[in-house]
């Protein structure tokens, strides 16, 4: 019955036979050429199917970089080329070891073979370690996918307002980018808050900004705390409402309406050191509203948050009107770093598209490589068993002609992420 | 060969007892027929939730359910009509089944894959259960963004779009597999085309569910990342491209349409030509208009976007192209209404849904012709119009060819009978029903009523309330063959092995077959020569030659 | 021009009548058993019947093409009507900024509609007008029409945007020479003497208020607006708040700020889309709601 | 080493059994290729050409190693036509694909509104 056809049984020896004598030959096929030539064509629709299923990503690539060329040429800068390049490298060098081990299982040399599988599978290690690396390296930027997207450090587009020894390192806040982007008509607007990294939220993004423009008023100034949503707790996870100082110079009237609703504390301890904090302001469009933001940020700290500590803010594009930008990332930039925030200015609008793509195309690759790992190991474990004969080494030529396809979309994701000039 | 009801070796039922023996099983038939056990289940599934959409539109306003709750039904309705019926309905129950055996070959390629698939198929049913239980998707089944973005609704829509995500692979995996074994697994003698038509067709769907399925794969990949990362490629307020979504969703779903039409007309054109006793007219052109259908299929998606915000020229290129798929169909229809010319025609159940097809499906394809022409779909994108023209063409000619399917060659996989008289009589109520519940809906979409809607003005309550009727009948006409189907397997009279005086390889094999299909290597006869065969009485039809042969071996 | 189409639509519709009774009698005119010998394939016939659709489909191509053409086009001096279309209503600007919840247009104009939602894909449908095109959050798409005959029509959301897509509807009122200069000056002078509790009662109807919100006390998708005015409420972050003035403006203004637990946080944002005066006025019929 | 029954010869590299075996010289020399075309394509990018021109040239390297990559560690140089048959189908399903989606969304960029935040009416 069913079960006799089952190749695997129990007798996994070497069956080193002729013709019909493997024991992995399958009962309905007529002889091993047969079989493997059913699983090669197999595994090539399945490869034509693995090149449509990333297809999808490269449109969306394709489309963003077509339409939006800004956010590509100022995003890349933050992916090391470096990585990207020893990264081709390590999956060049399997791809050979797994076209070598094919050889190797054709001609019977098993010693070989085992070699071949186990440098493959060590160097799709070493390809998600450095994966790992880079990965991490950004989230501690806070350079991420979507509404996750807010660098910390890399700030070339946002004014620094670093603070030391302000709210013994637990409290934290800033301003989204729609703050700003709103209030480019209030005099002496100010923040007097400090960030360790900024969430924006996807429903205050979504609706709840634009009223603040519609009543630009005059007046005195109001101090406010920003109630935390469930939301956010969730994702603090502090004990204590963190408080927030917005201080608008030249506000009146009942203070909901007047103060931006986008308001987002967070607390990341990787990220910042406790006694140095900053609070980022964005300006997503700086021929309009860069300026304003310069001038709000002359104003002196509002009083209610002076006795908190002195501000010393910088803006990167137009000198360091404050004293000196505070970088306070763990991970600290280099000067190459610096230099390059300098001359990057503000990010444009919607440069997180370009990292949810990033994700997006070297998470799926990620996750097709470690896919292959798997399949490599069960493979070393066969061949150490010494399944593979001259006969039989279709799993191994099949999962060769998958990594090679791994291998290939690797080739294109290189130069189109990292190699953009 | 020939007459091997007495065959020493046993049917692939009593080779082996027990859950493991099926649960585990690598035998196409085992696995097919556990895909047909789950398909027919979601189909009465679906089917409810069809009833309890109509019945809430007998009337205006509040029949029997709220907004939102009708909002689910017809989402799940489409969801597990489109994904776990008709999709997998004949390439998958009945190709697995009906595929090695027309091909006389033992198994498919990869019997192993082929049983993952089927896992994978139970895995995405049984995660579209969970997402009914974790409050039920309202997406509509197209699940277009931003809509399907709201995050309240994230814990029933990632597990539907995971669900969904699986169930494209499992169709990958069978189209892989089909492809494989029709490469492969094709006897000496048999080139491509000796194939008999429903193999083409068979290929045909495989190849597009090989190259379109992965896009749908990733693109609800993308939607469950929005879910749980909020990367924000379709959502418009981080930037994205909302518009996007439906080119990455139709990509898949044009071809979708093909996957489940173009096996449909595979089988019609079997069906077609053994109850007329004639060979196929015009082979080649059917054959060819298959595989032309699953090409044209990946250049038209945009037609189902001419409203949505696509550019003009996107319009006008996609509305040409568009009409490029009314040729290789109306080639199809011109040649099994030609098959049919001085035939001798046999109304049996199988028969009766294949003429039921050929009907449905002109009236489905030339409605098809108001939506392509761009002036008219403008009006009528997004009404009624076009939910009766694509019943007309998914369930009108998709299911109805299916069951017609599973009535040819259910003696054959089961080896009993189901009731002729009664089939008939469902035949006739399935095509009443149909036509009662979707002609008003053309009527009422031609006068701008439109589609998802839990409301509606008086003046449409006539049509809703004859459309809910015909449902009604639909309804019980499918219940009832199930019934029936079900309760053949044990009342039903033993089959003999061909039964309608079939000429492919298939009525070769033993009823039911055995393990391998066939224990003696099958004949390759001409494809479609029916003037060998004779009707025998009980023993169904036999070969004129084979019979003579018999009788000299005797004497 | 709509009527042209119509034909159009009607011509095939006769056509395709035609075509199916003419199959219909072909497949049934032989049942039972006749057995007759039969020809084979014939090249030529297939190949007629190849090109014959193909040319057909030319012509309906083009036919259609040109259709498309005339209503996409841009008319010459047209009148802008700024939409914006939002779960579950729609608002229309008109060109001197008065805005109302039904389309009114005259009749002769050429209008041109500038469309954007605020939160899903909805779809502006006139079936009279015999034009639809999707809204999209984030984008212009625009519609064209010219309205031949006074009368009072009705507008859709045809693409599914939700519980209440169905009650997405409203109505288009297409004036004689004149009629909608009247109704602009009614519109201004009605908004002038409303008192606040009718300001309110006509915002809860013309702007969406009442998909949602009952004022009878049953709820809906969201809260019901009876006998909740200084009401201590519970709100979906657990703390307790006064239904006031401010909670209210602030509810209208961000709604998911204060949510309440139980409700879905589905209401948009109504900023920019009432006036203070309107908001005043929701308050107060709010209050008179006891 | 075993000798398998069937062995067909097309090709003067040695053919063993019941495929095609790649000889470790043509196994190294793609390797070596692939690695140098990397360093270059690199260093490509550090000069500038213009953007479209740097493209251009990223990507045809590209484009040079995964015809390498597929003709030689994947055999299909010695293989089936069928099998580069369905490779280039794929290829060409994934271009119409790219063509049409880029071909529509060119057209409506100027009407989406990237200076307003989302919400906004």
């Amino acid at each position: 019955m069913a079960d006799n056809h089952d190749a695997h049984g129990a007798e996994g020896g070497g069956g080193h036979g002729h013709g019909h004598g493997s024991p992995f030959i399958q009962h309905h096929y007529d002889d091993a050429k047969h079989q493997f030539d059913s699983g090669k064509l197999g595994i090539w629709f399945f490869l034509t199917q693995e090149i449509l299923f990333f297809s999808a990503l490269f449109v969306a690539y394709i489309l963003f970089r077509a339409h939006r060329p800004e956010i590509f040429r100022y995003a890349h800068h933050y992916l090391d080329v470096k990585w990207g390049a020893i990264n081709t490298g390590v999956l060049i060098v399997s791809s050979l070891t797994a076209a070598w081990a094919v050889r190797a299982a054709q001609l019977n040399q098993r010693r070989i073979l085992i070699g071949c599988l186990a440098t493959t599978i060590v160097c799709a290690f070493g390809f998600l370690g450095i994966k790992y690396i880079e990965y991490t390296h950004k989230v501690h930027e806070g350079i991420l996918f979507g509404k996750k997207f807010d660098p910390c450090i890399s700030s070339g587009g946002a004014h620094l307002i670093t603070k030391k020894n302000m709210c013994e390192g637990t409290k934290a806040s800033a301003c989204s980018p729609g703050d700003i982007d709103q209030r480019p008509d209030e005099p002496g607007w100010q923040v007097a808050c400090v960030a360790y990294e900024v969430h924006v939220k996807y429903d205050m993004v979504q609706g709840t900004e634009d009223k603040v423009t519609k009543d630009p008023k005059t007046g005195a100034e109001t101090t406010t705390q920003v109630p935390v949503t469930k939301e956010q707790k969730t994702e603090v996870s502090r004990s204590e409402l963190p408080v927030c100082q917005m201080v608008s110079h030249g506000a009146h009237g009942p203070p909901h309406p007047e103060n931006p609703p986008c308001w987002e504390i967070a607390q990341n301890p990787n990220v910042c050191k406790p006694d140095e904090v900053a609070a980022l302001v964005h300006y997503p469009d700086e021929e309009k509203r860069g300026r304003e933001v310069e001038i709000d940020l002359q104003c002196d700290p509002a009083p209610k948050a002076t006795d908190q500590g002195d501000i010393f803010a910088s803006t990167s594009d137009s000198g360091h009107r404050f004293g000196k930008p505070t970088f306070v990332s763990q991970s600290k930039p280099s000067k190459h770093d610096l230099e390059m925030l300098e001359a990057m200015g503000p990010p444009p609008e919607h440069t997180n598209m370009f990292f949810s793509i990033y994700f997006a195309m070297t998470g799926l690759h990620g996750i097709h490589v470690l896919f292959g790992i798997f399949v490599f190991i069960w493979l070393l474990i066969r061949a150490i068993k010494g399944h593979f004969t001259p006969e039989y080494f279709g799993p191994i030529d099949y999962a060769a002609l998958y990594w090679h396809l791994v291998d290939l979309i690797w080739i294109f994701l290189f130069p189109l992420l990292y190699l953009i000039h | 060969m020939a007459s091997t009801t007495a065959t020493a070796e046993p049917n692939y039922f009593e080779v082996s007892k027990g859950f493991k023996s099926w649960a585990l099983t690598l035998d196409h038939k085992r696995i097919g027929l556990m895909y047909l056990f789950g398909i027919l289940v979601s189909l009465l599934v679906g089917g409810a939730f069809a009833l309890l959409v109509r019945i809430e539109l007998f009337s205006p306003g509040e029949t029997i359910t709220t907004a939102q709750t009708y909002n689910r039904f017809f989402t799940l309705h489409g969801a597990v009509m489109i994904f776990l019926v008709i999709i997998p309905g004949i390439p998958a129950a009945l190709g697995n089944i009906m595929l090695p055996i027309q091909l006389g070959a033992p198994d498919v390629a990869f019997p192993k894959l082929n049983l993952m698939s089927f896992y994978l198929w139970c895995t995405g049913a049984a995660l579209l259960v969970l997402s009914i239980i974790m409050g039920s998707i309202d997406t509509g089944w197209t699940f277009y963004t931003p809509y399907s973005l709201d995050p309240s609704k994230s814990a029933a829509i990632i597990p539907a779009v995971f669900g969904v995500f699986v169930l494209g692979f499992s169709s990958i995996f069978t189209g892989l597999n089909f492809l494989v074994t029709i490469h492969k697994f094709r006897p000496a003698g048999m080139g491509w085309f000796q194939m008999p038509l429903n193999l083409w067709a068979l290929y045909a769907t495989a190849l597009m569910q090989v190259l379109a399925t992965p896009v749908l794969g990733i693109t609800v990949l993308l939607l469950f990342v929005e879910h749980t990362l909020h990367i924000g490629i379709f959502d418009p307020t981080l930037g994205g491209d909302p518009v996007l979504f439906q080119h990455f969703f139709w990509f898949y779903s044009h071809p979708a349409v093909y996957i489940m039409i173009v096996p449909a007309m595979g089988v019609v054109s079997e069906l077609i030509t053994t109850f007329s006793r004639k060979p196929v007219f015009g082979y080649r052109f059917i054959a060819y208009s298959s595989v032309s259908l699953a090409l044209l299929a990946f250049l038209v998606w945009g037609h189902h976007m001419f409203v949505s915000g696509q550019s003009a020229l996107a319009n006008m290129v996609f509305s040409a192209l568009t009409f490029t798929v009314a040729i290789p169909s109306a080639i199809k229809v011109f040649n099994w209404t030609a098959t049919l010319y001085k035939g001798d025609i046999r109304l049996q159940t199988p028969m009766l849904y294949a003429l039921s097809f050929l009907i449905l499906f002109t009236i489905g394809g030339l409605t098809g012709l108001f939506l392509a022409i761009l002036a008219t779909d403008v009006h009528l994108h997004d009404t009624y119009f076009v939910v009766a023209h694509f019943h007309y063409v998914m369930m009108g000619s998709g299911l109805v060819a299916f069951l017609g399917a599973l009535h040819y060659w259910w003696p054959k996989f089961t080896g009993r009978m189901y009731p002729e008289r009664l089939g008939q009589t469902c035949a006739v109520g399935v095509f009443i029903g149909f036509n009662l519940t979707f002609l008003p809906q053309f009527i009422m979409g031609s006068r701008g009523m439109p589609r998802r809607y839990w409301d509606y003005d008086p003046e449409f309550t006539l049509f809703h309330r004859l459309s809910t009727i015909g449902a009604l009948i639909l309804g019980i006409s499918l219940f009832v063959t199930v019934v029936y189907l079900f309760a053949s397997l044990k009342l039903g009279r033993k089959a003999p092995q061909n039964p309608w005086g079939g000429s492919t390889m298939e009525w070769q094999a033993p009823t039911p077959p055995t393990l391998y299909n066939f224990p003696e290597p099958p004949v390759l006869h001409e494809l479609y020569d029916y003037s060998d065969l004779v009707e025998d009485g009980d023993n169904g039809w036999v070969r004129k030659s084979e019979q003579a042969k018999a009788k000299a071996k005797e004497s | 021009m709509f009527y042209a189409v119509l034909g159009l639509s009607i011509f095939f519709f006769v056509g395709i009548t035609f075509f199916v009774v003419y199959f219909t009698i072909k497949y049934r005119h032989r049942p039972g058993h006749k057995a007759q010998p039969s020809p084979a394939h014939n090249d030529a016939m297939e190949i007629t019947w190849t090109v014959i659709p193909t040319i057909i489909c030319v012509f309906l191509f083009l036919g259609g093409w040109k259709g498309y053409l005339e209503f996409t086009s841009e008319k010459s001096n047209p009148m802008v009507i700024d939409v914006t279309a939002q779960k579950w209503h729609w608002n229309f600007t008109y060109p001197d900024g008065t805005q109302d919840g039904n389309l009114h247009v005259p009749v002769g104009q050429p209008i041109r509609m500038r469309m954007t939602s605020v939160d899903v894909l909805h779809s502006f449908y006139v079936p009279a007008f015999r034009v639809k095109q999707d809204v999209v959050p984030r984008r212009y798409t625009y519609v064209q029409f010219t309205p031949t005959r006074p009368g009072v029509y009705r507008l859709y959301c045809a693409e599914y945007c939700g519980d209440d897509h169905s009650q997405m509807k409203v109505k288009v009122f297409v004036h004689e020479a004149g009629g909608y200069e009247r109704f602009l000056s009614e519109k201004a002078s009605l908004s002038q003497s409303m008192s606040p509790e009718e300001t309110g009662l006509y915002v809860y109807n013309k702007k969406g208020c009442v998909a949602c919100h009952s004022v009878d006390g049953s709820p809906k998708v969201g809260p019901s607006w009876k006998g909740i005015w200084n009401e201590q409420v519970k709100l979906a972050d657990g703390t307790t708040i006064t239904v006031d003035d401010q909670y209210i403006k602030d509810s209208v203004l961000e709604p998911q700020k204060q949510a309440r637990p139980g409700y879905p946080p589905s209401m948009p944002s109504f900023a920019g889309q009432l006036s203070e005066r309107e908001i005043a006025g929701v308050i107060a019929y709010i209050k008179s709601l006891k | 080493m075993a000798t398998a029954p069937k062995s067909h010869d097309h090709h003067d590299d040695h053919h063993h059994g019941i495929a095609h075996v790649a000889s470790v010289r043509v196994l190294l020399t793609t390797w070596i290729t692939l690695m140098f075309l990397t360093v270059i394509t690199v260093l490509a990018t550090k000069v500038d050409f213009g953007p479209s021109m740097n493209l251009a040239i990223a990507m045809a390297i590209a484009a040079i190693k995964a015809t390498l990559v597929i003709l030689f560690f994947m055999h299909l140089f010695y293989d089936k036509l069928f099998h580069s048959v369905l490779i280039i189908g794929g290829l060409l399903a994934a271009s119409l694909f790219v063509g049409f989606a880029l071909m529509d969304s060119g057209q409506y960029q100027d009407s989406i509104r990237w200076d307003v935040p989302a919400g906004t009416p």
